[in-house]
């Protein structure tokens, strides 16, 4: 049995909606991180999907490139988090809304 | 990198490991980039006390002048032998190319001395700040050249990355944090939607590369495929996320005001400069088979931003959110040069990039001076009187705002006219109108500084002129803009004295002077941009 | 065409046998003394006031022998100079003169010395100078480009000064004043911006040149539609900036709270920016859309003159009169320019030269009642002509002159114009005609409440000083003139009408083609075209 | 000899630049004396030139003077020339002459006032500009001089400005002949759109062409321009307010030559006239009708400058009246008689006035024919003539008129007669009350006029003669005004030498009514009845009381509120109008707009303001948000 790759592309659009709605919903910026994390996987899941679907490897090598702006988005977020929790601890990212207008 | 991504994509196609070719002296601009940033972080390591903030500035001057340099070297080759493509065809020099590597450099040369001043004042030593920019630069640079989506990709998050932390770099500033976090947050958003719609349209159309879609597209044409259109669109939420578009701009201001006032300059030149260079090439030169798909869009983008930009920026307050969106306005400008879709067009925008990045720069070198220590006085009202105080950097911040006015004998006149003229040439006249009309607005928000700036006592003012004066009679029109005003009274203005650094003042004048020059002797740019956009 | 000018003088290089290149020393000059201005030190007042005084004395010198030079008689444009500026857009220094534009340099260049002259600010002296320099530069530019765009950054440019002027050195409500008046003619040039390169573009299209030379963009052909499009978008800008009813409300708060050197200049120079574009874009670039909506035009100038008559006849601040006075001035100017006899264009032009001498000539004299009663208001001021006579003489025949009386300079312009405008458009000529009576009315109402009466001079308050010595020589020229042009207007108008004549058979060529052009006056053409259409 | 006409109008011109260069520096009285000498020399010239063009044949008595090119554009050309003619010709010798003796008699009148050389200035300025006016060859060069006369009317009405009510009445008489102004400008327009022309010869050389109703339209445009100047129906209440002017002016000005200017003008466009006779006898009736509405006014004036002012609009729409009927020899001639007659009746009361030290209602005079002798005795020949007593002047020169109005309409004679019936009777009412009964003049004296303050000034008053330059011109006018009549009588056509001197300019046009001896007789008769009984009952009614308010009522003492109509259903309306304008459609609606665009921009940017609410979520749903439109978009397109 094997599963057709639309499937695979519905899975990837449904996580990539997934993420982006809860980045909306959550206020905590790790987990918002996350979300943009997941959103970056449905991206590559989409890759993959379509790189068995065309033959073509570069789809696959697309997702390595990927998940290393992932690793480096990841490491300087988490620096400008450390930055804000060292003012103030557990904040949210609703605690930062002194810049409006 | 790009080399190896280039081996992934052949390996499979070629039936056989074949390296590609790398021909570094198509990169050589962003090597020496990345290199210098190398080795100045490399010298700053070995030493215990760090070297001064100028030592650094002066390097990263240098450092960019030599990739300008090489760059003209490149554009020398193209003048020769038309443009070409390099590394299995994921870079692509082309006059348009070379304007960006040019533009960028500059960029870092000015934007390095505005730094200068700033850190020594706030003495922040060290060379992260100016490692932080070549990254990014060599990010844009990169981006201008390269010629395969996920090339773009990447490149768009070298440019950007370094710009979060930018903005947070003051730490001091609760702002500045919270400027970085949400640029951060904001900016990752909109680079898994751009990825997502990269991953649409390789699905469409089977490779990453530019120049192979637009064969495809060319070879086979797919009437509005779905897949492809939104792997268009969330590529161009993505680009017009990057330019700040309305309504995709709503960090702009907020980073804007928070992040220092030499960063600010910078990413609003640096991002506006790869966003477009990406934009422009990816829209025009590969996809304008579909033009009729995006245009649209475009149409509608542009004209958001043009109306949004002015009308927000008249109701502002703070000198640094005025100038977010007056920028905003200005990417509206920009847009349409993409809107028209034709080599005048680009070289519109291009000008126009040209012309705005070293007035932006200025704009908020200038804001960094009169914010003064801690960043922190950023109220029009600081403005009041600025003349009498500091009567050249008032003459020179006129200058500035005039010149974004788009007055005659400024750059600034050419760019929105040369831009105006690509949408007429279009026959998009609607889209012309609205931007001469949020030109008229705009207008306003940068005289009201002038004005603030230069309102001397009148000397035939019988009566006692009252604590609003130059505003008061803006009423009922527009004086209820300014109750801020009042707070000043009469006689506005902190009168503490403004230290500007010398380094800020070669800044300043590396901006106007070409402005008001080129302003008059309009020539050259205008050739050069066009040129660059003839050159494909 | 006119290839034969095109060296009649020109710059350095491919000078072949000629002359000093007067225009393009009229336009630099300023420009230069401005920038001389700005070297020097802020505190040499002595210094600056001479620079400017030579440079403005300069231009008025070219501009004397430029009218010498001047080939009466010769409608097309004289002393043409053209230089290639910027060749990738196809904009080029390219300047001329003829009869419709000489007399408003002669104008520029006889009132900046004089504003120049009395002006008397003291504050920032040096700014003060260098802006008003700017503004003749932006002012003669305007007059004598030939090249759209050329023109357009000159007409621009004169907003920045007179922004400056009215803001740095205006009155109480200077700031008010100063952004209605910059925004609301940016605004509406902005969209002459866009029909200027429509009209190129459009041009390109036929011809496969791109330029922005007006003599060969008026042979551009253009559908109906299009002319009347390109048309308002360039009407917009320029009767804002005249102004014409109902584009005027910026003009009594600018005029009123400008400085002195600010209101004569707006009234007397830049106003005729406005009409003048009328006469030299309008009715050369667009003759079909002009012929259709001349009814329109004609109308807003018509309640133009009488409203503003009527309006002004209830002010009680002597600047806010004068400028709604200009208003109905601008009225007739209008009413004669689209009347397309030419009899009632040359009237226009003339109009607009003694329109600026007149009305310079009024705001002088409001200003020397300023400097002594530090006031505008009509209701606080009575009987100067006791104390003041000689004064009140030069008031008298200022306003007379803007009265109308024959005799003195505004009298040609408005018959030639109302008998012109009686030929083709005969019920507007016949309401504009009762502007007379109006005119008459609120002037003379204001010169009563001034200078006759009791003088009642209030506490703490002198004796009104008479007119000194040199009030009296910076009014005495602008005197001498309204009285000379008003008894021998002959000379203008011979070296207006040729020019006028060769611009009103270009519109009745261009709009009424079947009709044969064997040198009848427009209104006859227009009836014979009335036959045919019938 | 005929070509030192331009020196006609040259010399006033060049009295008027030396005075007001140095007039002051000249002072008082070499200032007046020069001004005097400057019209007097015009004078002789007129004299030498009309002697001239006197002894040219009749047909060939007429000559232009072209002097310069005053404008010319396409089919516009506007010479300033001087038509020698009789008709101007005669014009200009009465003004000149007349002109002169006014400013002889003004050397002595103005000798207290301060601004006694400025006053000379204006004389000057005025004789040049009505000289222009009748010597020109062209429309619009007597516009030129019908402007001209106007401006320095308002300048001599309003000589004395710090009195409110003088300033006033120069206003007002500005804007009344504004009025008629406008008519005159498109008459003009009509001419030249019809003949291509502005030439009196070439107009009316292509009257032909011009076509019936036209040629109305002008004639009656012009006719509302004489309206104004000479202050007939509906525009004459200036002229009595223009009484506030030196007396000297309402004699030269308001009563001998400018307000004549609009019977000249119809005079001149005879062969106008001529074609369209309906317009003509509207001229007639509105003629007569002043003349009758004006002297019933006269009827109840205190004021004895007053009095005369109503007489002349009276006696100018006798002169309309004579226009209107075709007979223009008998307009110019009771122009002439009414010139010495009245001219010497404004002095005479100038002198009165004088001698009352500036009183001027006549309830306070009386008795004054024993102290002042000449001007007694001058007057009453000034009181005869206009009343028509034979054989002084105005009983010629009105019989005439009566005439040919008769010829025209009996009723149009008949409202003549009973004007000239009034006529008679309220000059004898001034008469009456200033020169006999009894003197009520003791207490006079409050009413004070700054620039006419005697230097030496007791209490009470001694009222004689004044000095000789004062009387000499009136004994001049006197005897003028005793034998002018002479110069056209009606009994023989031998006798009718104005007539034939003008025959050449409007004998073509001239209405011919052809009354037998007897008729004429019989004409003469009636009017030298209707005199007599006039002067008789003003004996009668005036010999001893002082008031007498039945005969005297408010409505013609206030001229049958003519004036209070017009500030009422005028004036008042037009300002509640312009300041509606002004306030409402000027700030409210326009302004407003403009304004209003403005505010709607920041209200705009205001609202926009909340949307950045400095939220992460807000700003990301912004973006999500633009992104699902877009994909939505482009699914629509992928759909169709």
């Amino acid at each position: 049995m094997s599963i057709s790759g639309e499937w695979y592309l519905v899975l990837s659009a449904v996580l990539f909606t997934i993420g982006a709605v809860g980045l909306l919903v959550r206020r905590n910026v790790l987990v918002m991180f996350m979300c943009v994390e997941l959103m970056l996987n449905a991206a590559n899941l989409t890759f993959v999907t379509f790189a068995r679907e065309l033959n073509d490897i570069g789809g696959q090598v697309a997702v390595f490139f990927v998940l290393v702006v992932a690793a480096a988005e990841v490491v300087v977020g988490l620096g400008i988090l450390v930055a804000i929790f060292r003012r103030k601890v557990g904040a949210t990212a609703d605690d930062a809304h002194t810049l409006k207008g | 990198m790009t080399g190896i991504s280039v081996l992934g994509t052949r390996l499979y196609g070629a039936g056989g490991l074949v390296l590609p070719h790398v021909n570094y002296t198509t990169i050589l601009p962003e090597l020496i980039v990345l290199g210098g940033m190398l080795f100045m972080l490399g010298i700053s390591a070995m030493r215990v006390r760090s070297f001064s903030t100028q030592f650094y500035a002066v390097l990263t001057a240098s450092i960019a002048t030599a990739a300008l340099v090489s760059s003209l070297y490149l554009w020398r080759d193209i003048e020769r032998h038309g443009p070409f493509t390099a590394i299995a065809h994921s870079i692509d020099i082309d006059g348009f190319a070379v304007f960006f590597l040019v533009l960028v450099a500059v960029i870092l040369i000015v934007s390095s001395f505005v730094a200068a001043g700033y850190l020594r004042r706030e003495n922040i030593g060290g060379c992260e700040y100016y490692a932080l920019a070549l990254i990014s630069g060599s990010g844009a640079m990169l981006m201008a050249s390269a010629n395969d989506l996920i090339l773009i990709f990447l490149s768009l998050e070298i440019l950007s990355i370094p710009l979060y932390v930018m903005a947070g770099f003051d730490q001091r500033r609760e702002a500045s944090s919270e400027a970085a976090m949400k640029y951060f947050v904001l900016g990752a958003f909109s680079s898994a939607i751009f990825v997502y719609g990269i991953a649409l349209t390789y699905g469409a159309t089977g490779s990453t590369n530019l120049a192979d879609i637009a064969a495809f597209l060319a070879k086979n044409d797919i009437v509005s495929n779905g897949v492809l259109l939104g792997g268009l669109g969330l590529m161009l939420v993505g680009f017009s996320f990057k330019v700040a578009a309305v309504p995709f701009h709503m960090w702009t201001p907020d980073v804007y005001q928070g992040a220092p006032s030499p960063a600010t300059g910078f990413m609003g030149a640096m991002a506006k400069a790869g966003g477009f260079a990406a934009l422009l090439r990816v829209f025009v030169s590969s996809f304008p088979a579909l033009r009729d798909d995006w245009q649209p869009i475009v149409w509608v983008l542009a004209a958001l931003t043009l109306l949004v930009g002015a009308l927000l920026a008249l109701v502002q307050r703070d000198m640094k959110r005025m100038l977010a969106y007056s920028s905003i306005n200005h990417a509206g400008f920009i847009f349409l040069g993409l809107q028209a879709v034709t080599a005048r067009g680009v070289a519109g925008s291009l000008y126009y990039l040209f012309v705005y990045a070293l007035l932006v720069i200025a704009s908020f070198a200038i804001v960094d001076v009169i914010g003064g220590k801690g960043d922190s006085t950023h109220d029009l009202a600081s403005y009041r009187g600025l003349y009498q105080r500091q009567p050249v950097l008032a003459v020179v911040f006129a200058v500035v705002l005039l010149a974004q006015a788009g007055i005659p004998f400024t750059t600034g006149f050419f760019a929105k006219f040369y831009v105006i003229e690509a949408s007429v040439d279009a026959h998009s006249y609607a889209l012309a109108v609205i931007a001469m009309a949020s030109a008229a607005i705009a207008t306003f928000f940068y005289l009201r500084v002038v004005f603030l700036m230069f309102g001397v006592q009148s000397a035939n003012a019988a009566v006692p002129r009252h604590a609003r004066d130059e505003f008061a009679g803006l009423s009922p029109s527009v004086g209820a803009l300014d109750p801020v005003l009042t707070l000043t009274g009469a006689d506005g203005g902190t009168n503490v004295a403004l230290s500007i650094s010398n380094w800020t003042k070669l800044a300043l004048f590396l901006c106007v002077a070409p402005t008001v020059v080129f302003g008059i002797w309009a020539e050259p740019i205008v050739s050069f941009a066009q040129h660059a956009s003839l050159l494909f | 065409m006119h290839g034969d000018l095109l060296f009649s003088v020109s710059l350095g290089a491919g000078a072949t046998k000629h002359t000093f290149p007067y225009l393009t020393a009229l336009i630099l000059l300023p420009a230069g003394a401005a920038f001389v201005v700005l070297l020097l030190p802020r505190r040499s007042r002595v210094a600056i006031r001479i620079v400017a005084m030579a440079a403005s004395l300069g231009v008025l010198g070219i501009a004397a022998s430029v009218l010498t030079v001047f080939r009466a008689g010769d409608g097309g444009y004289q002393m043409v100079s053209a230089q290639p500026w910027i060749a990738p857009l196809g904009v080029s220094w390219d300047i001329g003169v003829d009869g419709i534009s000489l007399f408003l340099v002669v104008l520029s260049a006889l009132l900046f010395p004089i504003t120049l002259a009395y002006a008397s600010e003291r504050t920032n002296l040096k700014a003060f100078t260098v802006w008003v320099l700017i503004l003749e530069t932006g002012c003669l530019g305007s007059f004598l480009s030939l090249d759209l765009l050329f023109f357009f950054l000159f007409f621009e440019t004169t907003l920045v000064p007179v922004y400056f002027l009215i803001g740095g050195w205006g009155h109480e409500g200077r700031g008010y004043a100063a952004t209605k008046f910059f925004l609301y003619t940016f605004a509406a040039s902005a969209m002459m911006l866009v029909g200027i390169i429509a009209l190129v573009f459009i041009h390109q299209s036929q011809t496969g040149v791109t330029t922005f030379d007006i003599r060969a963009l008026e042979q551009t052909r253009l559908s109906g539609t299009a002319s009347v499009l390109l048309f308002l978008s360039f009407t917009v800008a320029f009767v804002v900036k005249a102004p014409v009813f109902p584009f005027h409300t910026w003009s009594p708060d600018a005029y009123r709270e400008a400085p002195l050197a600010g209101t004569v200049i707006l009234a007397s120079i830049m106003a005729k920016l406005g009409t003048y574009g009328i006469v030299r874009f309008d009715l050369g670039l667009f003759p079909h859309a002009v012929v259709m909506l001349a009814p329109l035009l004609l109308t807003l100038g018509v309640i133009g003159i009488i409203y503003g008559g009527i309006v002004a006849a209830v002010q009680h601040d002597l600047k806010r009169l004068v400028a709604y006075s200009s208003l109905a001035h601008m009225g007739f100017i209008v009413i004669g320019a689209f009347a397309l006899t030419g009899e009632s264009v040359s009237g226009a032009v003339l109009e607009m030269v003694n329109h600026g001498l007149y009305t310079a000539a009024l705001f002088i004299l409001i200003a020397m009642i300023y400097r002594r009663r530090g006031t505008f208001s009509i209701p606080r001021l009575s009987g100067l002509q006791h104390s003041a006579p000689v004064m009140a003489g030069a008031f008298t025949v200022v306003m007379l002159a803007s009265i109308g009386v024959p005799g003195l300079n505004g009298f040609v312009g408005e018959f030639l114009i109302l008998s012109g405008t009686f030929l083709t458009h005969r019920w507007w000529a016949v309401v504009a005609t009762a502007g007379v009576i109006v005119a008459a009315v609120y002037l003379l109402w204001a010169y009563q409440q001034v200078f006759h009466g009791k003088e009642a001079p209030r506490d703490n308050e002198p004796a009104f000083p008479e007119m000194k010595v040199r009030e009296g020589l910076v009014l005495a020229p602008l005197i001498v003139l309204i009285v000379v042009l008003g008894i021998y207007p002959k000379p203008v108008l011979d070296r207006i009408s040729p020019s006028v004549d060769a611009l009103v058979n270009h519109v009745v060529a261009v709009a009424h083609p079947k009709i044969p052009l064997n040198g009848r006056p427009l209104h006859v053409q227009l009836s014979v075209k009335e036959h045919v259409t019938k | 000899m005929i070509h030192a006409a331009f020196l006609i109008p040259a010399l006033p011109l060049a009295g008027f630049a030396i005075l007001l260069l140095c007039g002051r520096r000249l002072g008082n009285p070499l200032a007046g004396w020069i001004a005097t000498g400057f019209v007097g020399a015009s004078f002789v010239v007129t004299i030498i030139v009309f002697a001239a063009l006197f002894a040219r044949s009749p047909d060939t008595r007429s000559f232009t003077q072209y002097l310069f090119t005053w404008f010319s554009v396409d089919r516009m050309n506007v010479g300033v020339g001087l038509l020698i003619d009789p008709l101007s010709m005669t014009m200009a010798a009465f003004v000149t002459g007349v002109s002169a003796l006014i400013h002889l008699y003004s050397i002595g009148y103005m000798e207290h006032d301060e601004r006694y050389s400025k006053f000379f200035v204006y004389m000057n300025l005025f004789v040049f500009a009505m000289l222009m006016l009748v010597l020109a060859n062209n429309f619009l060069v007597a516009f030129f001089g019908w402007e001209g006369v106007g401006v320095v009317s308002y300048f001599l009405i309003a000589f004395w400005f710090g009195r409110p009510a003088a300033a006033s009445a120069g206003k007002k008489a500005m804007i009344y002949n504004r009025i008629g102004d406008a008519g005159f400008l498109v008459a003009l327009f009509l001419i030249f759109e019809k003949t291509g022309s502005l030439t009196y010869s070439v107009v009316f050389a292509h009257l032909s062409s011009v076509g019936r109703a036209n040629l109305i339209a002008i004639a009656l445009l012009l006719f509302l321009g004489a309206c104004g100047k000479s202050a007939q129906i509906p525009l004459f209440p200036w002229l009595a307010d223009a009484m506030e002017g030196p007396t000297p002016v309402s004699a030269l000005i308001h009563a001998a030559t400018m307000v004549t200017a609009g019977v000249y003008l119809m005079c001149r466009i005879n062969p106008i006239l001529h074609l369209v006779p309906d317009a003509a006898h509207t001229i007639a009736w509105v003629g007569a009708a002043t003349a009758f509405v004006a002297a019933t006014a006269a009827c109840a004036q205190r004021d004895i400058k007053k009095v005369l002012a109503y007489s002349t609009v009276s006696q100018l729409g006798f002169m309309f009246l004579a226009a209107g009927c075709g007979a223009y020899v008998a307009a110019i001639f009771l122009m002439l008689t009414h010139a010495f007659y009245k001219a010497l009746l404004f002095l005479g009361a100038g002198s009165v006035i004088h001698a009352m030290d500036d009183e001027q209602d006549i309830k306070k005079m009386g008795a004054l024919r024993a102290l002042m002798p000449i001007t007694a005795i001058t007057c009453l020949v000034g009181w005869f003539s206009i009343a028509g007593v034979p054989p002084f002047s105005g009983f010629w020169s009105k019989g005439d008129v009566l005439m040919n109005a008769w010829s025209v309409a009996p009723a149009l004679w008949g409202i003549g007669a009973v004007t000239a019936f009034l006529t008679a009777y309220y000059m004898g009412r001034q008469y009456y009350l200033v020169f006999l009964g009894t003197p009520r003049w003791s207490s006079a004296k409050e009413h004070g006029d700054v620039a006419m303050k005697a230097v030496d000034h007791e209490s009470s008053l001694h009222p004689k003669d004044a000095r000789k330059v004062m009387t000499v011109p009136l004994v001049v006018l006197a005897v003028l005004s005793g034998l002018a009549g002479f110069l056209d009588l009606p009994f023989h056509p031998d006798f009718v030498f104005l007539e034939r001197w003008l025959s050449p300019v409007v004998g073509a046009n001239l209405a011919h009514h052809s009354f037998s001896l007897a008729a004429t007789w019989a004409f003469s008769l009636v009017d030298a009845a209707v005199a007599l009984v006039g002067v008789g009952i003003a004996a009668l009614v005036w010999k001893s009381a002082v008031d007498r308010k039945a005969i005297e009522p408010r409505f013609l003492y206030f001229a049958w509120f003519v004036d209070w109509t017009y500030d009422h259903a005028i004036a008042r309306p037009s300002k509640v109008l312009a300041s509606f304008a002004a306030t409402v459609v000027e700030m409210k609606m326009i302004d407003g707009a403009v304004n209003g665009i403005a505010a709607a921009f920041r209200n705009t940017g205001t609202k926009l303001r909340r949307v950045q609410s400095g939220y992460v979520r807000n700003y990301a749903l912004g973006v999500l948000g633009g992104a699902v439109l877009v994909i939505a978009y482009v699914v629509f397109r992928a759909r169709g």
